[in-house]
């Protein structure tokens, strides 16, 4: 009987109504206008290459072991360097890391000895042509230049 | 419209050609092995089911191990659709997990099938392997695991194994027309991708 | 299987309306074919006679990549077959790996990882939920869904620094430690899904339309789900109470108490009454592993180089979709000689044409919604 | 002047124009309405990017769907195609001039009114017939074979809960059922002691399902047939079909109010001292509510353009809600404030239903239909008769 009142007064989907109608509630609202209000990215965040420096001395913290390069599993960075017969170290010449093809798993810069090698929490970096994707050094150390968005 | 970076006309110099690729270029797809490593360990298998298929299969059976704790079967390929059939009908293998192969081109018999089964009654894992040697016919399983279709399908368009009597022999994954049998040792991927970085990015790969 | 070899829908079109029989090319592009399938039906008005499955269009040759990679190096790309449950593709592979290295795995790290991938079976199934839904017509539940999802990708995010394709677990353990706030975050998202698991349950389990649309709709019963080799919540909707976890205990999971959700008739209603059950007991885990985190070392003792001996393992865990397998050889290199991933998704998409046949068009979207198929582990 | 508006052809003319003008600009608002509405019952913002709050969203919409390029399959029966949306849009549209807007806005009091409109509503079918058979698609062929199914069949339920109403008005005059509900002093709906409700609902279903909207969306089943009818329909075309399904929804929803709401009368029509309240007060504090919003609007907007149309707004609507409280212009405007009050509330309702309920399949829909609404609605208008014949005498 009561099954067949229910049947006739729409009460299961009166009650389905009734869900929607509350999630109208303006505070419920989960939309982030994205290039208007930013969410905030993680800490741990994996996004665009960085290659640190000294803060002081502004010279490069790599020591060119090519262990980042080895860890690759796209094999997408190419690390070269000279040895500075003073030093009896090598000293890191160019760095190139193409951003098209780093899935950002991390493995590069679990790799570093020397925490040179970062991923931060930058991630935009779409650009309009696929050369732009592979980074020098100058790059990466530098970040690309912060992107400025016209509504 | 974003302002990026890598518009034409930033000063900044675009970044220059990727420096010579030598440090990856050619590196070997293996590395060498410098030191024998050791085995996985291998004990024999012992219990009523492989005392049983043993009786049965005999010779035909040519180990019957666990290997790291692993069931393990390993036959003849012509004995390999009895055998199945033996553990579904007599021992309530009811289900057939996988079926997949191995390339060893080095050996005589290339490909090794490799069927895993499972039993939902006794809760227990067995794997049958088969060498056989290219060319030569596998029975299909299809009639006893419909499950088989669609995985023996995967393995012949990998491998280009046959199956006899399966129902719909075509390719799965790769389209119709595809040439050769992409997980064959000899079947080099690094070349084809280094082409097509070629033609489609205008740079080199660094693989 | 062999009737429903079909000719291409081109060769056809001009018999459109002279025979009685319609074949229907549904997709790859389909609004409701979850990516990249293609199904071609072969339909009386609107009955389905017989379906054949195109496959094969986000093929990335997985298994190639993998002869080609270091141990290592190839576990980001497990992450990216089944890319909505990327942890418990992650998990297995990890594991079949320590099974070759034969390598123990600390107590904390096992109960992470436990409370990572029951997370991401929460995350993979709200996506089923809202998907399936959308396919049915409702439009709601997808977005409330996704608003769950989000915090579970939130979770994943502040962990690992990823939310989709994670790579959170590392060969012999973890890479990251837990952060400050992740035990109370896990608690809380299990509130949260409780209270509005409440609310898809109105929305849609009593409604008359919903009930009408998955009851009785493609029905697999359990001598099927065995002969097609059909797992996870598609098997356990046909009676058979059958959950790695419990059958074959990995990663601990023998210390948890939870149930494993069955229903009887394997139709798409008792599908969709499993997963959403399998969500609560997902919850229960996590609060008892939350609760029971043990403190310790987060990797075990596996080198840096990483070189199984010779050999070859196969170990499979319960994803969210059904059994994931892996099947290692390996020759003793630093690369697997060969890895072979038995994916849920293959395999139960399988039985497509076992549950379509005489069903409706509508009904074939309902099925492939219910079968909770990932394009990207199917074609691998 | 005077005398040019004394002719009788005149007034509907020009109100036939003004309908042919305004109206694709309504439908607009109608679809940005929906889109908000949704919005809302889905936890999201809708759309918010042209103009403050996406208000002028329909005109950017208007514009890329005439700009987009014209496709016509190659295969397809040319001229039907380009027939279809065009007898769609031309019915739909057609039904508007029945339509009592107010006691002085209609273009015509024709004394078969009603049964002009499901007549129209009839022939707006074969629009979407001849336009899936045209394109010569699968999908489009299965989607109109499914209209015509289901236009065919809620039709019946649908008649019967009309003859119910018109029954109990006692005329086929759209003006005539508003006038015998002001006499009986009651909202059709509610007559007959309240028995009346049972075709009111059976109305809303069965229109729902008339329009092709959610849940009984079957011909354009976005998830199975893809777009269904209108899949190869693109362009201008393609908004032809859209105009003409808000204008079916707007006749639905006007048919409705009129049978079973009281049309434009305003609610307890009989009860004079709310009148005061009810006709001038309501609406001015409606207005003014609406402009303190649009005022809030102004501030949170950071570009200056969006600040001028939102300001705009709010002048608009504080004009208007300052226009109900002037007498003369009140009397004017009344009528068709709660006829367009009470409509957009059953559009909201019908927009409430695509947010919530899953889609029917094709044989549940002809099973609800044949098994369920036309037994209850013959039913029902049985039993009104009998009461409607002892009650009144």
């Amino acid at each position: 009987m009561a099954n067949l009142i229910n049947t006739f007064l729409l009460t299961d989907l009166l009650k389905g109504l009734w869900t929607t109608f509350k999630n109208q509630k303006p505070s419920k609202v989960v939309t982030e206008q994205y290039p208007l209000n930013r969410p905030p990215v993680a800490e741990r965040y994996r996004g665009a290459p960085r290659l640190n420096t000294h803060p002081e001395t502004s010279e490069t913290l790599c020591i060119s072991c090519n262990l980042c390069a080895l860890a690759c599993p796209e094999q997408l960075i190419v690390v070269t360097s000279e040895r500075n017969p003073e030093t009896k170290r090598k000293d890191l010449t160019t760095f190139t890391y193409d951003v098209s093809r780093c899935m950002f798993c991390g493995l590069c810069e679990d790799a570093c000895p020397v925490d040179a090698l970062e991923l931060t929490q930058d991630f935009e970096l779409a650009t309009y042509t696929r050369e732009g994707q592979i980074w020098d050094r100058q790059m990466l150390e530098e970040g690309p230049l912060p992107v400025r968005y016209t509504h | 419209m974003p302002d990026t970076p890598n518009s034409d006309d930033k000063p900044r110099p675009a970044p220059s050609a990727r420096p010579p690729a030598a440090a990856g270029a050619d590196r070997p797809v293996r590395r060498p092995v410098p030191k024998k490593p050791a085995e996985m360990p291998c004990e024999p298998w012992e219990g009523a089911l492989p005392a049983a298929l043993q009786e049965r299969f005999s010779d035909r059976l040519s180990r019957v191990v666990l290997l790291g704790g692993q069931k393990l079967l390993v036959a003849e390929i012509a004995a390999a659709f009895e055998i199945l059939s033996c553990l579904k009908q007599e021992h309530g293998f009811d289900y057939l997990v996988d079926v997949t192969a191995v390339h060893w081109p080095d050996k005589p018999e290339q490909f090794e099938i490799v069927w895993t089964l499972y039993s939902f009654s006794a809760n227990e894992r067995v794997r049958l392997k088969a060498g056989l040697a290219e060319g030569q016919p596998v029975p299909s399983a299809t009639a006893l695991y419909s499950s088989a279709n669609w995985l023996e399908r995967e393995v012949y368009d990998m491998f280009g194994i046959e199956f006899q009597d399966h129902p719909d022999l075509r390719r799965i994954l790769m389209p119709d027309e595809w040439e050769g049998f992409p997980l064959r040792k000899e079947y080099g991927i690094v070349q084809q991708d280094s082409d097509w970085v070629r033609e489609n990015l205008k740079i080199e790969s660094a693989q | 299987m062999a009737e429903t070899t079909l000719a291409p829908p081109e060769v056809q079109a001009e018999t459109l309306l002279d025979s009685n029989e319609l074949v229907l090319n549904m997709g790859p592009q389909h609004p409701s074919t979850h990516g990249v399938l293609r199904v071609i039906l072969k339909l009386d008005g609107e009955t389905v006679l017989g379906t054949d499955c195109v496959i094969g269009y986000l093929h990335r040759g997985v298994e190639k990549i993998a002869e080609n990679r270091t141990f290592q190096q190839f576990a980001p790309y497990v992450d990216r077959m089944d890319y909505v449950a990327a942890v418990s593709n992650g998990l297995g592979y990890c594991m079949a790996v320590e099974k070759l290295l034969d390598a123990e795995v600390p107590p904390r790290a096992q109960a992470v990882r436990v409370i990572l991938t029951e997370l991401n079976r929460i995350a993979s199934h709200l996506l089923w939920l809202g998907t399936h839904a959308l396919d049915i017509g409702a439009i709601t539940p997808v977005f409330l869904c996704f608003r769950e999802r989000e915090e579970v990708l939130k979770i994943f995010e502040n962990y690992c620094g990823a939310r989709l394709t994670t790579h959170a677990f590392r060969i012999g353990g973890l890479q990251y430690e837990t952060y400050d706030t992740f035990e109370k975050q896990c608690l809380d998202l299990c509130d949260l899904m409780e209270q509005k698991l409440k609310e898809y349950h109105d929305l849609l389990t009593g409604n008359r339309i919903w009930v009408r649309r998955t009851k009785g709709v493609g029905i697999l019963n359990a001598a099927d789900c065995k002969d097609y080799g059909v797992t996870g919540p598609l098997i356990r909707a046909a009676g058979i109470e059958w959950d790695l976890r419990k059958a074959q205990p990995y990663c601990g999971y023998e210390n948890y108490d939870f149930d494993i959700p069955t229903a009887e008739t394997g139709d798409t209603f008792d599908r969709y009454m499993v997963r959403m059950e399998e969500m609560v007991q997902s919850c229960r885990i996590i609060r008892q592993a939350v609760d029971a985190l043990p403190e310790g070392p987060i990797k075990g003792k596996v080198g840096k180089v990483i070189k199984p001996p010779p050999g070859e393992a196969y170990v499979s865990i319960e994803a969210p979709k059904g059994e994931l397998g892996y099947y290692i050889v390996s020759d003793g290199s630093l690369n697997p000689y060969r890895v072979r991933v038995r994916p849920p998704s293959f395999v139960n998409l399988g039985a497509l044409d076992k549950m379509c046949r005489g069903s409706l068009v509508a009904d074939v979207v309902a099925i492939i919604g219910t079968i909770d198929i990932v394009l990207g582990e199917v074609d691998r | 002047m005077e005398q040019l508006l004394a002719n009788p052809y005149v007034p509907p003319l020009i109100l036939t124009a003004v309908i042919i003008l305004v109206f694709p600009l309504i439908a607009g608002y109608i679809v940005l309405a929906e889109r908000k509405v949704l919005a809302d019952l889905q936890v999201r913002l809708g759309p918010m990017r042209v103009g403050p709050y996406g208000v002028l969203q329909p005109l950017a919409d208007a514009l890329k769907l005439m700009l987009k390029e014209d496709v016509i399959p190659s295969q397809s029966d040319k001229w039907i195609f380009w027939l279809a949306p065009v007898l769609s849009t031309f019915t739909a549209l057609s039904a508007f001039a029945v339509l009592p807007l107010s006691d002085r806005f209609f273009v015509a009091d024709v004394n078969i009114g009603i049964l002009f409109i499901l007549a129209m509503s009839s022939i707006g079918a074969l629009g979407l017939i001849l336009g899936g058979w045209s394109a010569n698609s699968k999908y489009s062929l299965m989607g109109s074979l499914r209209a015509a199914a289901q236009m065919v069949s809620y039709e019946v339920p649908l008649g019967f809960a009309t003859v119910t109403a018109i029954m109990c008005a006692g005329t086929l005059s759209m003006q005539g059922v508003i006038a015998s509900q002001l006499e009986r002093g009651v909202w059709g709906a509610f007559d007959n002691y309240g028995l009346m409700l049972i075709p009111t609902v059976l109305f809303i279903i069965a229109g729902t399902a008339e329009t092709n909207r959610a849940p009984f969306d079957l011909p354009e089943a976005e998830s199975e047939l893809v777009a269904g009818f209108h899949t190869e329909y693109s362009g201008f075309r393609w908004a032809l079909f859209f105009l003409a399904e808000y204008a079916a929804i707007v006749v639905i929803s006007s048919l409705c109010v009129t049978l079973f709401f009281g049309g434009w009368l305003r609610p307890f029509p009989n009860v004079a001292a709310l009148e005061m309240p009810l006709n001038t007060l309501f609406p001015a504090a409606l207005f003014a509510l609406i402009a303190l919003g649009c005022s809030k609007g102004v501030f949170r907007q950071a570009l200056a353009g969006f600040r001028l149309v939102m300001a705009a707004l709010t002048g608009l609507f504080l004009l208007v809600g300052a226009a109900f409280a002037l007498p003369v212009a009140n009397e004017l405007m009344i009528g068709l404030f709660w006829f367009a009050f009470k409509l957009a509330a059953m559009v909201y309702l019908f927009i409430w239903y695509r947010g919530t309920f899953p889609r029917f399949r094709y044989d549940q829909l002809m099973d609800v239909g044949w098994r369920w609404l036309i037994p209850i609605s013959m039913f029902g208008l049985i039993l009104n008769g009998v009461v409607q014949l002892f009650a009144r005498g």
